[in-house]
């Protein structure tokens, strides 16, 4: 049958016969590169356009419907246009480390893209332990939101990234300890691993009650460790004009931009993996006939259906509620998210020691 | 050369060259983004020898961790946005002279002792095996020495709490 | 609506029919001019009541991000369009200057009501406002009215998008209307 | 009680984000609940109130003649002086002379359409029209003359 991880592993061997190893290593690296860029484009485009959309019907407008058939040359236009669109440095800013900034956010991107599993056996890289990267090169991205905010030497800008840094660095605890409580159930860190741990149910499912809270937590947490609306704080347009990327423009902006969307992507492709199945499809117990015809549904289907899903459930937050104050934004982290998460990670462990899941 | 190797020296002129960068810029909130790729590269190298948790936990500690409270610091410091006076040649000097000193010290150390391979089969770095050996009791444990590391951390807690507790007398 | 939507294709090029389909011929000036008209983002700049018909143009009912101007930004580093919308008096008027200098090129410039065009019912007898937006900084449309309907700013926003299409510049636009 | 209190809190809150969430769910399912209206494609049926005023315009009829002798009511009424009324002298055909309009300037980017023009006018000669697409390239174009070149005054209107 027809999957990628066929074409990936023809690939693969056709490059091992015709190239010797240390060359068949770098035409890998270019594939690999060229793919995940591309990927960033496609990404970009496509959520732009889907927020857009998903914002229009939900505040009864039209949204976008006049550029190309139905709108959907919208982002290309936009595209295009902040392509050519002047990129400003201001005099006073650090130019160095105010070029670098969207670039290390995309980087970061990059490097998240790795261990998400597309579809059946289908990865960049296999990881041992693939959610912790996750987690960990998640954080560098609070850097670079840092950078951008001190390199701007815009007062805005600074506040934005501070907010920014307070928010991403405070939410990835009940993230990280929502994340754990799938690990305790499924007893590794492997992205593939998890996945098929799945095969029967998904955890969510499966994992009764403290599973759906922690999904519900995971949502909430990597919502504003996105920056996205209603913990956009960094970006508060009524304070603090723009946040942190108050000074950037055209190309450098539109740099930030993707990021944003392409951490969306990851995130719920993260969310999709750890709670939903991944690539699994839904799979019920012992129904062996059900679960057959479930299978014919190819696996990237279904991985691409869950991540999409998990990304509406974030824009139908953006476009439902309104911005939080920052005391409250870190009252909601440290006195609910987080206690509630840590007993909650608790009672997982119990479940997962007398073996009560299913 | 293997493509392997030429990754391994990419990773080590990226650590030496933001370390070196990180000392020497008279900007220190650039001293922080230089030391930030210079922890990343060592996290590279941790992952090019295959130690994937302990590269993934470098970069949790040190770079969502410590960097980011470094910058935190900097940000609340007045007048952190200007450059730092030069400082006179004699510590210059000085500081040179005691790098090459460090590094000779580390030189002969790597020269003099003496490498054996050994037979038995190298321990596989996995998560379990890290979490079996951390808390083990049994031989090669490292029980009692993770403890104790908790007990210094849970010291340092209660210390911080008693220094910011306002004192009722000060108060009233 | 399907014919309206066709009509609304406007992609520029003309399509070159080759064996086995067709491929669209286009000059680069024209491609990105139809890209920056599709996609004008403005600058939340409301100084007095014809802010209140720019946000209506942004709600529900008119919905300027039909056209691609849905994007309003605070920040005029990224802004494509100010819309001077309401009273620019003396002391505000460095302050407009200074937000146009702020914006990235290409960018745009439209007066809105009777104020931003000529200081309006404060053209005589006041000392503090600036007798039309364009003593500051160059205006590309021009849209008249106390405040002007939603509908009219769209219509000055549509014209701003053929304006930007064409690809003249403010200069050879007035000199072709008195050439003619 | 305290945790009571906090449960609570939580509950409320979920409940509360909940009864948000559905409403958005409703619009997003329900395209009919779509109030837009497209303005271009929509100039023929668009419906506009009756108290809408657009822009001053000075009647003609078909013999191409208008009503306003020239009397600058409306442009003294004017609270910021967007009518210039230009008169000139007429002869009459018993030979006597009389005064005529000769230009009706109006600055439509001054006028804030207040009415009062219309209310000053002793002859009923101007009225409020309700065009609104006034969009130009040059403001030198938003000064209009507005009786039609060659009209004259409408015999009998004094």
């Amino acid at each position: 049958m027809w999957s990628f991880s066929n074409i990936a592993g023809s690939i693969q061997n056709w490059l091992n016969q015709t190239f010797s190893p240390t060359w068949s290593l770098v035409m890998q690296m270019i594939i690999a590169g060229i793919a995940v860029i591309s990927l960033f484009a496609v990404l970009g485009l496509i959520l732009v356009l889907m927020e857009r959309k998903v914002s229009a019907w939900m505040q009864i407008r039209l949204g976008p419907n006049r550029v190309g058939p139905k709108g959907i040359l919208q982002t290309f236009a936009d595209t295009l246009k902040l392509l050519v669109k002047e990129g400003l440095t201001p005099a006073g800013a650090d130019k160095l480390l105010f070029n670098l900034a969207p670039v290390l956010a995309l980087v970061v991107g990059m490097l998240l893209m790795a261990p998400i599993a597309f579809a059946k056996d289908f990865q960049l890289w296999n990881l041992n332990i693939g959610v912790l990267y996750v987690s960990a090169v998640s954080s560098i991205m609070v850097i670079s939101i840092l950078m951008a905010g001190w390199a701007s030497n815009n007062k805005y800008s600074l506040m934005g990234a501070m907010r920014s840094g307070a928010q991403i660095v405070s939410y990835e605890l009940s993230a990280g300890l929502s994340i754990l409580t799938i690990v305790v159930l499924c007893g590794s860190l492997n992205i593939p691993d998890i996945i098929y741990s799945q095969a029967d149910g998904w955890w969510i499912f499966k994992g009764h009650i403290p599973a759906i809270i922690s999904f519900v937590i995971f949502i909430i947490a990597v919502t504003a460790e996105t920056n996205r609306a209603p913990f956009d704080l960094a970006e508060a347009e009524s304070e603090l004009t723009a946040g942190f990327h108050t000074e950037y423009s055209g190309m450098k902006f539109a740099l930030f931009f993707l990021a944003e969307y392409v951490n969306v992507f990851i995130v719920c492709a993260i969310g999709a993996t750890l709670f939903l199945g991944g690539w699994m499809p839904f799979h019920i117990g012992q129904w062996q006939s059900f679960n057959h015809v479930m299978d014919y549904i190819p696996s990237s289907i279904w991985f691409f259906g869950k991540t999409f899903f998990l990304i509406f459930l974030i824009m139908w937050f953006r476009w439902t509620f309104p911005r939080l104050r920052i005391d409250q934004l870190l009252n909601l982290e440290w006195k609910y998210l987080l206690p509630i998460s840590m007993i909650n990670l608790l009672l997982v462990t119990v479940i997962a020691i007398l073996g009560w899941h299913f | 050369m293997t493509g392997a190797t030429i990754i391994f020296y990419l990773l080590a002129a990226l650590t030496i060259v933001s370390g070196l960068l990180a000392v020497t810029t008279r900007m220190i909130f650039r001293a922080a983004i230089y030391l930030l790729f210079c922890l990343i590269g060592i996290a590279g190298i941790y992952f090019w020898l295959q130690y994937q948790f302990i590269a993934a936990v470098q970069i949790v500690v040190y770079v969502g961790g410590i960097v980011v409270l470094i910058i935190f610091s900097i940000f609340l410091t007045q007048q952190a946005g200007e450059k730092l006076p030069k400082q006179n040649l004699g510590r210059q000097l000085f500081s040179v002279l005691a790098v090459f000193c460090g590094l000779a010290l580390a030189l002969v150390q790597l020269a003099q002792y003496e490498f054996v391979i050994t037979d038995g089969k190298p321990v596989e770095p996995t998560v379990a095996n890290i979490g079996k050996q951390m808390l083990g009791v049994d031989n090669g444990g490292y029980a009692l020495p993770f403890e104790i590391v908790s007990i210094l951390l849970l010291a340092a807690l209660v210390g911080c709490i008693v220094i910011a507790l306002k004192s009722n007398t000060e108060t009233a | 609506m399907t014919e309206q939507q066709n009509k609304t294709i406007d992609f520029p090029g003309k399509i070159e029919e080759i064996p086995g389909g067709g491929i669209v011929l286009s000059k680069l000036d024209d491609i990105i001019n139809w890209a920056r008209s599709n996609s004008l983002w403005p600058l939340t700049f409301a100084t007095s009541c014809c802010g209140i018909e720019m946000m209506a143009t942004a709600s529900a009912k008119y919905d300027f991000s039909r056209f691609g101007f849905e994007v309003a930004r605070a920040s005029p580093r990224q802004a494509d369009v100010i819309i001077i919308a309401g009273t620019i008096v003396n002391k505000m008027g460095p302050v407009l200057k200074r937000l146009y200098d702020q914006m990235a090129d290409p960018k745009y410039v439209i007066a809105m009501g009777a104020c931003a065009i000529s200081g309006g019912p404060f053209f005589y007898n006041t000392y503090s406002v600036v007798k039309g937006a364009d003593h500051i900084i160059p205006v590309d449309v021009y849209v008249a009215g106390c405040p002007p309907r939603p509908e009219a700013l769209l219509h000055a926003l549509i014209s701003l998008q053929q304006k930007i299409k064409a690809g003249k510049t403010r200069e050879q636009i007035r000199a072709g209307k008195e050439s003619t | 009680m305290f945790i009571v209190k906090y449960i609570k809190n939580i509950f409320k809150g979920v409940k509360s984000l909940l009864v948000g969430m559905r409403r958005t769910g409703y619009y997003f399912t329900h395209h009919k609940e779509i109030i837009t209206q497209q303005y271009p494609d929509n100039k023929e049926t668009l419906n506009l109130p009756e108290r809408f005023k657009g822009e001053v315009v000075l009647i003609h009829d078909e013999n191409n003649e208008h009503a306003c002798t020239g009397c600058t009511a409306c442009e003294l009424a004017c609270p910021n002086a967007t009518i210039k009324i230009v008169t000139k002298f007429d002869i009459t055909a018993e030979g006597k002379k009389k005064k005529a309009l000769d230009k009706f300037v109006y600055h439509l980017e001054l006028c804030t359409m207040c009415n009062l023009c219309i209310i000053a006018c002793p002859t009923d000669a101007i009225k409020m029209d309700q065009t609104f697409e006034h969009s130009v390239f040059d403001r030198k174009e938003l000064t209009k003359i507005l009786n039609k070149p060659g009209s004259k005054i409408r015999d009998g209107v004094e």
